[in-house]
């Protein structure tokens, strides 16, 4: 079983380097976001697999801070790095 | 009985793999960031949830499935609201949808 | 089997840091960085080292990589001039360093892979039990090498202070709150953060975990806040700020002074209450920490109580 | 020459990172650019320094030496990064500019 899981882990690794092609290809800058987004998530699975694929209880602490600061990211992209001009004067999304 | 809940966590697991894959797949195929972040957010949430039930089935510890479901349910808060950030600040910097 | 995984591991962190440097935009390179900070996370679990995968996660890629985005919003945009292309006979002559440069750490690595060393495991878990502490690698830092992690909040105290003699540079930007599930989410999660940092805490006592991952928690949560709408008195010449902010070095160097009044050597714990003395600094060190980190966080925006 | 296992590659990874940092730092322009070059070197260090010590059971001196030095490059690389704000702070164009 625990074999399982670590070739569960190696999947989902090569699963989120795929998907690092969207960080690479953009085109805009919340693409390269979202691909981080399933960078974070991903990593999570990968350590609580490997977590009980090794027998060691840590690492789903290390999982716990991944899933809390990936918050942090995606928050000060969007409240800092790309902020929007101002409430919204008129446009009306289609 | 043993058998049933080693049967049931491999179906969870896989199931859990292959919801990571579709997220992937949609991620690199659909046309704009909206469509994608659908694809991606709901998909990953999802799959993340199936893995930590099949590693919780195993696990026979109750700290250890706390944990596990704490870690899914963070993972759920943020990526939806994330998801729903990105997507407004997407909107308001005039980020047009994509339409056929 | 492991190593497929590790050879894909290390292959994605060449290219990921690679384009850190080189991506076509700063954003672009910051990303890619970020992304390389958490899986080198992930090499530190491979490499058994989960103490640093937790610092790495916190720190290395969580923290660094939100100063470096809230830097990318101040920035100007790359000019061209930058971006341009090298001259050949230029790209030839950096050919020829890299491969003069090659030989010798070649050699360096052929013989860090040949030391036969032992390290010093053995002597470290022999003296854990005078140190009363379980962790060893906690042991280090607060006991044995006490000095050194002295040191380190001094050094991130020195760095809050230039920050802070730069002065501000800009108003912090947008009045305008975008989305409502902005603050929800927060009034979730800040309870969460805290739970998280004093767990971190109680951990480092005999695991993973310790002051830097559980500061680095805790200042997540106050930036969280803070980007949300949540008000608080500008750190910047705060008298508040100030104290939770020389709260750890104060309490690290009056233990270390006080066991000297008291007729021991400088940082040699008297054996009886040594666990108690070390939790004490790990607390105090945790929370001002977490209030440094912070710091750094705001430190570029003039006031963020009157607008948000 | 020592079997290919985990630490003989990730000691290696590390003197490939090194270079491709210390290339970076010599080769871009950008102060930003030689920021991030410069933690990929430190990275590689902290890399090489556990890579290379780990022989069977872990030795917690090199892990207490690393976790000092993720704190110190994170203090190092706050200060330049606003060194690096203030420098281009007038240089920004007056609509913001928010576009890479």
């Amino acid at each position: 079983m625990t074999d399982l899981y670590f070739y569960a882990a190696l999947f989902l690794l090569a699963n989120m380097l795929v998907g690092l092609a969207r960080a690479l290809r953009g085109p805009t800058m919340p693409d390269r976001m979202l691909s981080g987004e399933l960078m974070g998530t991903t990593a999570v699975a990968v350590l609580l697999l490997l977590s009980v694929a090794t027998d060691t209880e840590a690492l789903i602490d290390v999982a716990l801070i991944f899933a809390l600061l990936s918050v942090l990211a995606v928050v000060t992209f969007v409240r800092r790095t790309w902020p929007e001009p101002g409430p919204p004067r008129g446009r009306r999304w289609p | 009985m043993n058998l049933f809940i080693d049967g049931a966590s491999l179906m969870l697991l896989v199931l859990g793999l292959l919801f990571f894959l579709s997220g992937t797949i949609g991620l690199l195929r659909f046309p704009d960031v909206f469509t994608r972040l659908h694809a991606l957010s709901k998909t990953d949430t999802l799959a993340l949830g199936f893995i930590s039930a099949s590693l919780a089935l195993q696990s026979g510890s109750l700290l250890l499935t706390l944990k596990l479901l704490l870690i899914t349910l963070l993972v759920m808060v943020a990526g939806a609201t994330s998801s729903s950030l990105i997507a407004g600040a997407a909107i308001a910097r005039g980020v047009r949808p994509w339409q056929r | 089997m492991a190593l497929v995984f590790d050879a894909l591991l290390a292959l994605a962190m060449l290219w990921l840091a690679w384009q850190g440097v080189h991506a076509q935009t700063l954003f672009q390179a910051v990303v890619s960085f970020m992304l390389f900070g958490l899986l080198i996370a992930l090499a530190w679990v491979r490499l058994d080292a989960t103490d640093i995968a937790l610092a790495e996660a916190a720190l290395g890629s969580g923290v660094t990589g939100a100063l470096l985005f809230a830097a990318l919003g101040q920035l100007p945009p790359e000019p061209i001039r930058a971006r341009r292309r090298t001259r050949w006979h230029r790209r030839l002559l950096a050919l020829a360093w890299g491969l003069v440069l090659l030989a010798p750490i070649a050699l360096l690595l052929y013989g860090v892979l040949q030391l036969e060393g032992r390290g010093l495991g053995a002597e470290v878990n022999a003296s854990l039990s005078q140190a009363n502490i379980g962790s060893p690698v906690t042991a280090v830092l607060l006991n044995f090498r006490a000095i050194d992690t002295l040191l380190e909040l001094v050094v991130m105290l020195s760095a809050v202070v230039v920050v802070w003699s730069l002065g501000a540079t800009a108003p912090s930007p947008l009045p305008w709150l975008p989305a409502p599930s902005l603050p929800a989410l927060t009034r979730l999660l800040f309870p969460v953060f805290l739970l998280t940092a004093g767990y971190l805490l109680w951990r480092g006592e005999h695991g993973p975990g310790g002051a830097f991952p559980a500061g680095a928690v805790l200042a997540a949560g106050f930036v969280l806040a803070i980007l949300s709408g949540a008000r608080a008195p500008a750190p910047d010449g705060h008298t508040g700020w100030r104290l939770l902010i020389c709260l750890g070095p104060l309490a690290f160097a009056m233990v270390a002074g006080g066991v000297l009044l008291a007729g021991y050597v400088y940082f040699e714990y008297p054996p009886r209450v040594a666990g108690l003395l070390m939790i004490g600094i790990e607390i105090a060190a945790g929370i001002s920490i977490g209030f440094m980190l912070t710091a750094l966080f705001f430190a570029a925006e003039r006031d963020h109580s009157s607008q948000v | 020459m020592p079997p290919l296992t985990s630490e003989t590659l990730f000691t290696l990874t590390a003197v490939l990172l090194f270079g491709i940092g210390a290339h970076g730092l010599t080769q871009t322009r950008h102060a930003l650019r030689r920021l991030l070059a410069l933690n990929i070197c430190i990275s590689a260090i902290f890399l090489l320094l556990v890579a290379s010590g780990k022989h069977g059971d872990t030795d917690p001196v090199p892990h207490a030496m690393v976790l000092t030095g993720i704190v110190v490059a994170l203090s190092t690389t706050a200060v330049a990064i606003s060194l690096i704000v203030r420098r281009n702070r007038h240089r920004r164009p007056p609509d913001g500019g928010l576009h890479w």
